[in-house]
């Protein structure tokens, strides 16, 4: 048992967060927001540079060949930083598809452009009505000749306006929320009968509705098999969720700072509203909250190689679960606490607790999750 | 010992009803309930319907244009006002500064305000929140000199809610600064077309424009202007703000949010099946019905107490009601957000005359925007915090 | 809409606080608990005289004509004061009973014998494995000639030890939980088969867990149908649901009077504990559960006679629900701020928490009574 | 970055485990896991047995009789020794006086009562609240005066655990009331057979007796029985409190708890089925692991970061395995009386060689005085408001 960083990674989280510290602050973000598809292709570039868009595909993939510690890492200064741009679509998600299901030559094509900065991909999974099950897919797909035809709507997926290449999945057999039959498509943003809709979202960031209609995607570009895809999906989710567990606790460790210097600035009836213990109490509430969700966010990053995919999912789900309830407390606390200013666009706080807000629908809510972590029967007794 | 409404009190429920039925139309109702903000033009609309109706200002004395129903009445209609949904009316004329201009205002201000208050003609902002004054309302900076015929007023307020469609503002200055920070406050009528005011607006974290800072440069504002007695502000204000009591729980807004919850959950789904039809959210939705059944009659309680009350004399327990039912009101977005899951993400601002349909389901769009405007009603109006200070000092004695 | 007490509810009010007040102080209490069956029949020979013993009946059975509201009346100062005696069980549920399904003679005769305070009842229930489900009935009638012949346990038949008579559900048709079949039984308490242990309960009062061998029951003792117990019983339980409300809010006023006096005069770090804001503020919420715990109980006797028997039912769920809570809250936040001294036996705190406790067990706690609220499913719009 | 523990830290955990199943009796185990409070001679039976095996005082220094093991073995032989269960060690000497006494304490004194701390010979208690001093410990009343070759003892002490069964007893009492209150308070040893000490029992709500008054009234004590230095005992006092660390969040006592729970939500019904079946129910459980299961990786952060620490400086992060310890403990109490429902009344004190059966479910007798006793822990040892203090100030820097 050790809560130790290795030397590499120690010097992974201070090159990621010290080019943030330097480049991402709260104005610079702002501008970066304003622009077309909501991200800097210029930021994408230097972290190509710094390394981490190959960071957790193997080496001989072309990556780099770090495991969930690294992407914890990353992800955390992200959150601290509330960064835009697509690196869990394009790395975790469509990434971690390719690395999971790619064969050596889909594998030899995308994955050195997603390391190299070349191209940005995104992954179309949510559906009207599928909530946060993945297996709920009526996107359909069809065999025909040497090719598949794709017709369907997907929605919410990140960053899917921007990306060069969307991974979608879709009913190859079955019914609607059948376990089996779901395949994974590698498609071109400019794909015929492909349509996208984006718009910014809640936290800043951007996703797009996706319509396919008749859609011709070539066997080769099947991702693995085209009725076996659900458990890379599974696998790819889970570590998703582990990633977003780190950037969420990057997220509330500011907000709570945030928060502190406020309640030791603002004055109010002469005195600091810090020295208000009511507030005082708050405060140590929200350090609390964070400590338990800094606990699981290393839970999540820890097990992510649980062999058992069953428990591996439910130990997520752990991670997931505790993130929502302390992201909801420190995030709605960390307004309350602020008064007006907490409500207002020109002040940190408040992107903050929408970016927390959002995440908690990533890839399942607290709610959601808690069944699972019901139905697995034996956290306590689990890793 | 009853509960129940009287024959009477039902009756006129019905006609409250009946009348917004007939007046409210059926597109604006719609846009309200699906979370949408009203337009200028929509509560100007709203107010003159009920005005011509002789029910503008219901709550007013007789004289002033009021309609002398009872605190029950009263209640029903706002709450049937709040179900509809209909535009909520402009507070900050209705019932924040016409009750401060009948009651401490002179004959001439009466007579130019009052009407104008009732019929919407004049658009009233409130100019009491400073950067550096928020809770403590009292340690505000803006100061007003006397200097000929006129007041000249400088300094800044903050929070000023539709300041931007304001044609007066009311404004709490600073008059005497040598006396106790309560004791040299003014209460002062301000046009907002006077040269030296700048509007400026605040963007909240839902993307919505509600409040505006406003700054005074050199503001010359006739003596005449001011309410009652200088530097006897602060009282005008403590009336003013004691005043907003039987709406202060806004249950019947939380009941039209529970309404629409139990609406969309039957149509998103979890698991392949009707939200609705799972057991733990209908208990979700049922233990805020709880909460929000027993603050309606904790409600029904406190104005069935205002005849024994002491005019003018708000009940402690009202801070219960603000309390209670800004959780219960932050408790319905929650659940929205939960009935919409991951749609809740598409950002659409308002923008008016925009033809784009929404992306993701169209009552998606408000909800996210919703949960995060509707933080601040546990701030605004005397804190959350505020209102358990009060009552423990006030109530238990502490 | 009137919150106001009539004249006479006003004088009802005032004799049975004044007498309490006079007579059933903390010391007191702890002398009458010590007795035999932990009850006083000198309080109960009070109780007679003053009138509430028969307060819930018709005049022309022998009562008093009072309803839900004066019961309330009665309830809220027997919280205050943690009363012991065996009104619950006498007047308002197998007096509850008897009223609603007794015949002209068996109401003569028992009815007489109640609000005269000459005999107490209980009524027993609960089974082993029926937790808060009246329809849940294992224990046996079964007719021969003209008797019926009772077999099966009884638990936490409340004040079952002492009472006279006791009112026994039996099943006479149907399986272990259909809602028909359930028939009512006046059985005196000494009759052969029937044998009783009685201990005393967390709170102070006394509970007896009742076995029936071949207890032979004359067909003159089933009260009403006997094949339609459960509506009397659903009816019954309502009404006792309404009155335990109330003695909770008894008890939860009390509890918070005694917690923000012992505030205002507990010393530490040299000041009262009262003037730190974190404890200030609890107690506001202490007052503001309190509040909405009055408002249901309120609630709860203003709409017992509502007619449709599941709105009834629904609406008596959701004020439980409430005291549950507020109770809950009200309870160990009592104790907390207390801190050491709430936790002993000696000081007041403890027997109202206590109280409180056992209060949400009896005829359903507030995760029972959620379900049955979420299952009417529109409380917002109901009352 | 590595969760899993080592292969020897697993084959660490296997040999407790193997010691626990041969050495502590089934009954026993039993009795414990069903809620019963472990007598005197059970207690004094395990700590020999586990001295026996050279684990009587394990995170003692080796010189004095401990194990030498890091701070991971010490979480798991605590962690498996809650989860037996088995009978905890008295605190107040193995965890409280000893170290103290070999940290400060003269060669004679460590001679003289190591050993008997270790065996469980001496049973020593606590004399540090007082009824005016609790919160505020620094506040104490009870004082000693050197008359000749004695100290001379007066006061009251209360909240005095197990005190009904203490050979001595370690007492804070003010030496010096001119200075300031932390630095006029000695450390003195106390045997509890002098003349002039009385025990009171202080009976809790759920019935039971664990804690004492006890009473000085001229009680004589020989000047050698001071530890360290005279007027210094505050300092000896806060490194006892601060020791408390690794075993302070209990989590194995409710992981213990949370298997019970499911043990008999399979036995215990709703609505004709086994409650466990139910998803509500299953996710509270949930809800409560979930929490755990941070905690848990939360104690193990603060015992890795033990080593980087200075020695004796609490991580201020244990305050938030106080609190959320506590509340963790008392969640597993709530689901226990949710599970027991209407069967948690009937109360029956514990009385040695009673034979008679217990009335309702043999399980149920302890659920509801284990629910009230429980309320304790977030009040003792710093209550949880203190240690909100102790997180705002010391770590947030408000």
């Amino acid at each position: 048992m050790d809560f130790d960083l290795s030397e590499e990674q120690q010097l992974l989280k201070d090159s990621v967060e010290g080019f943030l510290s330097d480049t991402y602050g709260f104005e610079e973000r702002k501008k970066i927001a304003a622009l077309p598809g909501g991200w800097s292709p210029e930021v994408w570039g230097t972290f190509a540079e710094l390394g981490i868009l190959g960071l957790p595909f193997a080496e001989e993939d072309g990556g780099f060949g770090g495991g969930a510690v690294e992407t914890m890492l990353v992800f955390e200064s992200f959150g601290k930083h509330l960064v835009l741009e697509p690196y869990l679509a394009t790395v975790v998600l469509a990434g971690g598809v390719l690395k999971r299901a790619g064969s050596a030559e889909q594998k030899a094509a995308h994955i050195a452009a997603i390391a190299g900065g070349s191209s940005t991909y995104a992954l179309a999974t949510t559906e009207r009505h599928s909530r946060y099950d993945l297996f709920d897919v009526t996107t359909t797909a069809k065999k025909d000749g040497g090719s598949w035809v794709l017709d369907g709507e997907k929605a919410v997926v990140v960053h899917g306006g921007t990306a060069d290449h969307l991974v979608v999945s879709a009913r190859t057999a079955g019914a609607r929320r059948d376990k089996g039959g779901i395949g994974l498509f590698l498609v071109p943003a400019d794909a015929a009968g492909l349509s996208r809709r984006s718009s910014p979202t809640q936290d800043g960031t951007h996703a797009a509705e996706v319509t396919l209609s008749g859609v011709r995607v070539d066997a080769v570009h099947v991702l693995g098999d085209p009725e076996g895809g659900l458990p890379v999906l599974e696998a790819v989710a889970d570590e998703a969720i582990a990633a977003l567990c780190a950037e969420a606790v990057g997220a509330m460790s500011e907000l709570t700072d945030v928060t502190v210097d406020y309640l030791q600035q603002r004055k109010q009836f002469g005195i600091n509203i810090g020295q208000f213990q009511a507030l005082q109490h708050r405060a140590a509430e929200m350090f609390v909250a964070l400590e338990q969700a800094r606990s699981m966010a290393m839970f999540a990053a820890m097990t992510a190689a649980t062999e058992d995919a069953r428990e591996r999912r439910a130990l997520a789900s752990a991670a997931k679960v505790q993130i929502g309830r302390s992201a909801k407390f420190i995030g709605q606390q960390g307004i309350q606490l602020h008064g007006g200013i907490g409500m207002t666009m020109e002040y940190k706080a408040g992107h903050y607790f929408k970016r927390l807000t959002m995440i908690d629908t990533l890839f399942g809510d607290a709610d959601h999750h808690i069944s699972e972590v019901a139905d697995f029967g034996r956290l306590v007794a689990a890793a | 010992m009853e509960l129940r409404f009287t024959d009477e009190e039902v009756a006129f429920r019905k006609e409250v009803q009946a009348f917004i039925d007939a007046k409210l139309p059926r597109a604006l109702r719609e846009k309200l309930a699906a979370g949408h903000h009203p337009t200028r033009d929509d509560i100007v609309f709203w107010q003159r319907t009920l005005n011509e109706k002789g029910w503008g200002v219901a709550h007013w004395p007789v004289e002033y244009g009021g309609t002398g129903w009872d605190a029950v009445k009263q209640y029903i209609f706002l709450e049937e006002m709040m179900m509809a949904p209909a535009p909520p009316p402009l507070a900050f004329g209705t019932s924040m500064v016409g009750p401060v201009i009948y009651t401490f205002g002179s004959d001439a201000q009466k007579k130019r305000f009052l009407p104008g208050i009732a019929n919407l003609d004049d658009w009233w902002c409130q100019g009491f929140s400073e950067p550096g004054a928020g809770s403590d309302l009292a340690g505000l900076k803006t100061r007003a000199e006397k200097v000929g015929d006129h007041w000249v007023i400088n300094g800044q307020k903050t929070w000023t809610t539709l300041g931007q469609y304001a044609d007066w503002i009311f404004v709490l200055a600073r008059t005497d600064a040598s006396v106790k920070k309560q004791e040299g406050i003014s209460f002062i009528l301000v046009d907002m077309k006077t040269p030296g005011i700048t509007v400026k607006p605040i963007q909240t974290i839902d993307g919505g424009h509600e409040v505006n800072e406003v700054f005074f440069d050199d503001v010359k504002v006739p003596l005449e202007n001011l309410v009652g007695q200088e530097n006897k502000g602060w009282d005008y204000a403590k009336f003013l703000l004691g005043n907003e009591r039987t709406g202060i729980a806004r249950v019947g807004i939380s009941k039209q949010r529970i309404r629409r919850i139990k609406e969309m959950a039957a149509i998103e789904q979890r698991a392949g099946r009707p939200l609705i039809e799972d057991q733990r959210f209908r208990e979700k939705i049922a233990e805020v019905e709880v909460e929000l059944k027993a603050l309606e009659i904790t409600q029904l309680r406190v104005i069935a107490g205002e005849k024994k009350r002491e005019k003018g004399k708000p009940d402690p327990a009202s801070s219960v009601l603000k309390i209670k039912g800004s959780e219960l009101q932050q408790a319905t977005t929650e659940l929205l957000m939960e009935v919409i899951g991951p749609h809740s993400a598409p950002y659409a601002p308002e923008e008016p005359g925009s033809n784009e349909p929404p992306i993701g389901p169209e009552w998606a769009q408000t909800i996210a925007p919703t949960y995060f405007n509707v933080r601040k009603v546990s701030i605004y109006g005397g804190s959350n915090e505020i209102q358990k200070n009060i009552i423990a000092k006030a109530v238990l004695g502490l």
